[in-house]
């Protein structure tokens, strides 16, 4: 079985939850475990926040784009927004790197999305925006067997 | 889904318990509800029990990590007691654990502060 | 508050419990009363259902469009799909009325549709596709503070 | 969230309930089930006990109307029982009252077709 689905929303932080929420309840699809579940959830609201606060400044204009792919147990995962892009992708990547410390972030959203997918890519152009592919293979039998 | 927060002074300890998500939505909640309480000059500790959180991102280390910044500036301790092991990990990620310290429960917690 | 969200997925019966729960967890910001969610995610239920049997014919290359729009406690929702189309309108929205018996499609669902919202619009064109707009309007004194 | 079905027959009685959400994805398993318990002589009637179920929309009333039709060709009825408000009103809307009897428990349906 393959199945996508596009989620759009307003920049809003009460979205945050709607898309974890959204995502889970795709990929639930595939029977993944709790911990894989929590993983994904995760994910999607470190790229989802970073794409309200650092792509629009929580300018809630702003439109926050989804992409989800399931095959064969592999989920693929895009988010994308049209914002402030990232100058030096790289160090954005750093361990605890933040370019809003007042706004208490502690800097680990990247590093989290590395440690919670087999995969990541981040493609961006400053004033154009940033795009963050993930991709994911899930353990379970039921995933593989589909 | 959202976040509801229990605060509580005991002594010189505020004991903060989240139920519910803790994202940058909700931050930012818990931000101003415990600055509030730390206006009180008794204050000096805070312990965090995590117990019926059942989602935190790197949003909610951030506002620990911001609210142990200022209880310790006061001499404070923060201690964090029954967080699941999805928090354990995030914990674990950032170095949290370097600075904060873990107990298995809210009373043991509470205990190694002198209260309770 | 105005806040708004996409989704586009797959033409797959397993996306219809997919698209009430997100639909609804959408929704949930306006705190609903709990007859309110139920009929809205009946009604998508409907309109994504007809889009998926009838729009389609079940072929999974299709895809579904829902869009919502929330302000100040009134839902408007789009449900869109590049399907079949449909050639008296009138006629099909009677109650009972359906070309899938052999499907055992009840002919209910548009009933539904007009009791559960306070408007309904449909568009269609053969070849081309089928346009459902719905809309209805809290009651909920949150939503209408809001 | 899917649909769980329990089947069981009770003397000539095809007791079925339903839990979670009777959709068009679901309804097809529900029809392949009953249809293959109703291949059993014995069976004539259906008592379908709804209490936990969450969710339906018409194409429910679609499968439950397919069965209604297979029993009364064999001169059986069909019963349905516990069944929430929502799905009441979905029962109403479509006229179906007319030809399913509705009872309020799934014992007093039982009782009125002569079994438990
Ligand atoms: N979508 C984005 N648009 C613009 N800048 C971004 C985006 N995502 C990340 N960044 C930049 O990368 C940095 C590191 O991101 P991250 O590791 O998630 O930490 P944090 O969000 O806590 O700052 C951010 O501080 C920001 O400068
Ligand atoms: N999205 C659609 N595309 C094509 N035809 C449609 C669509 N939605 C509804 N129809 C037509 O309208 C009829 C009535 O729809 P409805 O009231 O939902 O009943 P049912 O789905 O049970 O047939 C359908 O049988 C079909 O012919």
């Amino acid at each position: 079985m393959r199945n996508k689905m596009d989620l759009t929303f307003s920049a809003l932080s009460e979205n945050e939850s709607f898309a974890r929420v959204t995502v889970g309840a795709f990929i639930a699809q595939l029977d993944p475990t709790m911990d894989e579940m929590t993983e994904i959830k995760t994910v999607v609201s470190e790229a989802v926040t970073n794409s309200i606060i650092h792509g629009y400044h929580n300018e809630p204009d702003g439109m926050v784009y989804i992409h989800v792919t399931l095959d064969q147990g592999t989920i693929e995962l895009t988010v994308r927004d049209e914002g402030m892009g990232i100058e030096d992708i790289d160090e954005a990547r750093q361990p605890l790197y933040t370019t809003k410390p007042e706004l208490e972030r502690s800097g680990m959203g990247f590093t989290i999305m590395e440690n919670f997918m087999d995969e990541i890519k981040v493609i961006s152009e400053p004033m154009i925006g940033t795009t963050v592919y993930l991709k994911k293979h899930l353990t379970n039998s039921k995933a593989i067997c589909n | 889904m959202s976040l509801v927060m229990d605060l509580e002074r005991k002594g010189s300890v505020l004991l903060v318990r989240l139920e519910g998500e803790l994202d940058h939505h909700t931050a930012e909640k818990l931000r101003k509800q415990v600055e509030g309480h730390l206006t009180n000059a008794n204050v000096k500790h805070i312990v965090l029990n995590l117990k019926q959180l059942s989602f935190m991102d790197s949003s909610g280390l951030g506002v620990i990590l911001g609210r142990y910044k200022q209880v310790k500036a006061n001499g404070g301790e923060m201690v964090v007691c029954a967080i699941s092991p999805a928090v354990k990990r995030l914990f674990e990620m950032s170095g949290l654990f370097k600075i904060i310290r873990l107990e298995e429960s809210e009373q043991f917690a509470l205990k190694t502060l002198g209260v309770a």
